[in-house]
């Protein structure tokens, strides 16, 4: 396609399991990876718990999608927005959320962390850049 | 025997907690299932109204839910955690079930 | 002690689905009856043998045929909450001049009034749903 | 059936239209009536937006159920308890409900209002009094 | 261009209103539909947050959905009713879309 | 101007698949574009040509139909969360080995990329849902 780059963020409020918000969610983001846009992720409000470490889904029997955002890197989706004050009304630090990295391209390759703490009012201008929210 | 209440709804998310607390009898029973787990996760804005509500009622939380969601070491101290199984026994033991969707 | 049960939520869609499954299969293990399964709302959507879930994930509906099979539990899925979203057997789909069905095995179509008698008949009723 | 009458209390907390579920509720109260047993319907939080007068679907093309409420009476479902606190809470008064009425059998066919205004530990009360909670 | 943001959530049961409230910018458009109308009823244990809002915001109601509530009459003043026709100009006078599900 | 209108929610379930139509008719009245309605999650259910509404409701699943072929509308439904609820063409319904299949007219099946897509050409997308 000959149009510009657009800046799509996926606004993530919804926690994971409950409904299926959460998983359908990251299925769009895998394949929109395929397209060349500029993309991001923003995890607020119940959002934050999709990315808790440790979750164990083998006694309801629904799918653990938890690894998936773990590939996420790969698939060059490496700003993924949390916001601070989301984590803090939930009890949650970064430390309860998995170790998300990528690789960068830029800098010889290193690994960096792909999740970043942002306070609402940064994660609220962050939304206004954007071209496209696809909120779920 | 007293009603048993359920929670499956994210107290950050929808008032169904709130109103449970507000109208579940003295020593009634609330079980948290699904997004309801959440109620039960410690140093949260909602955790004070859980740690009074344990004074006054008997807590449980469905642990498949807390598992699955990774929050195993996150959880309120008082709150018992049940399977299905657990689930089955409250249900039989309370007078009825009264679902805060 | 016999529980009845009510499913309101569409299968994958709402985690009360899954508990409501998980309930019933832990209560017949316990040796317990389960009067009913009514499935109204969203929650008929439980009962249709199209979907073709991911191979890694459960197969919602194919696991309350099997549970239904199993333990001759009688499932059953509102006639006026089917209509409003498509899910028929073949005696609907001839009423109705639709030209397919979907209902899965062990599920039946019938009346809002099998849920009423399963609050009359059941000494515990459960309800699971958004 | 020989089985003593039950007591049923059909809980109503969700708000009309946006979801199904209070139509849904509705029609289930209707074909209940027609079984002996004791029924009541409890309006809470906002299933109290249920019973508001002068509901007009017309340019929203969905269906207007409200109409149904007034047909309650001649079902013999003549017990709707409405929360005050929760029509408080929701800038209501009686007086923005629809005049819900009923003939009373027991004393010579009088019409009387159907709708009970309690509150919120009187509801819990009667709760507490219920065989079967149907929960919508 | 402003964010158009839409609130379908009743403002007593979800999150959803309080959350667009704490972060849409100043000058930005808000829009209630469905049960999202509720946040215009007044009187309401919310109403002076919308009525705080009506500084900072350019505020509608989609009024098919109000009238379908039966609740025309118990506006908050200064919230515009709008149709669909009214809802597609908004989305196309803003610069995006911000729903609140 | 050109929309793109993406519908999470399914048929008289949510007041959501409402609005999404509403939104969508008043648009293209006005002379505006619609690039494409997208149905995913529950909104794949507002694409099934086996709902029988009661007589005095509106017909959701019509209404769409209807609205696609006057206007040409791209109507999508999303194969990965249509195979999770059921809904198929004759197409899937080979693939899949299912012996029925429930699509309506004016609705085609087809990947998550069409979002994308709807996103990228879109001047502004909207989302109705819960």
């Amino acid at each position: 396609m000959s149009e510009a780059i657009k800046k799509f963020m996926y606004v993530n409020r919804k926690a994971p399991y409950g409904t299926v918000y959460a998983l359908e969610s990251l299925e769009v983001v895998l394949i929109g990876a395929a397209f060349d846009q500029d993309v991001s992720m923003a995890f607020m409000d119940d959002g934050v718990f999709q990315l808790t470490k440790g979750q164990d889904t083998g006694d309801t029997g629904v799918k653990n999608f938890s690894p998936t955002y773990k590939a996420l890197g790969d698939y060059d989706v490496n700003k993924l927005y949390v916001e601070k004050e989301s984590l803090e009304e939930r009890g949650l630090s970064l430390d309860d959320l998995m170790p998300l990295t990528y690789e960068d391209e830029d800098d010889d390759w290193n690994e960096k962390p792909s999740i970043k703490l942002v306070s609402r009012s940064e994660l609220t201008d962050l939304m206004e850049e954007q071209d496209v929210l696809m909120n779920f | 025997m007293a009603t048993l209440h359920t929670v499956n709804k994210s107290p950050f998310e929808k008032n169904s907690l709130e109103r449970c607390l507000s109208t579940a009898k003295d020593g009634s029973t609330i079980l948290f299932i699904e997004d309801g787990v959440y109620s039960a996760v410690k140093g949260t804005k909602v955790s004070s109204s859980i740690e009074a509500a344990l004074g006054k009622h008997n807590v449980y939380a469905l642990k498949p839910d807390v598992t699955t969601r990774g929050l195993s070491d996150n959880m309120i101290d008082g709150i018992e955690l049940v399977d299905y199984d657990g689930f089955v026994d409250l249900a039989a033991e309370c007078s009825k079930v009264q679902s805060w969707l | 002690m016999k529980f009845g049960v009510v499913v309101l939520e569409g299968p994958y869609t709402h985690e009360a689905a899954d508990t409501a499954y998980q309930f019933t299969k832990a209560a017949l293990e316990k040796g317990h009856e389960v009067f009913r399964v009514f499935f109204y709302h969203d929650g008929v959507n439980n009962g249709t043998r199209l979907t073709t879930p991911p191979q890694d994930d459960r197969n919602i509906v194919t696991r309350w045929s099997e549970l239904g099979e199993e333990h001759g539990l009688d499932l059953v899925v509102c006639v006026a909450a089917a209509q409003r979203r498509g899910i028929v057997d073949a005696d609907e789909a001839k009423r109705n001049g639709k030209d397919a069905d979907n209902i899965a095995p062990s599920f039946r179509i019938s009346g809002l009034g099998q849920l009423i008698e399963a609050g009359i008949q059941s000494d515990r009723l459960l309800v699971f749903g958004d």
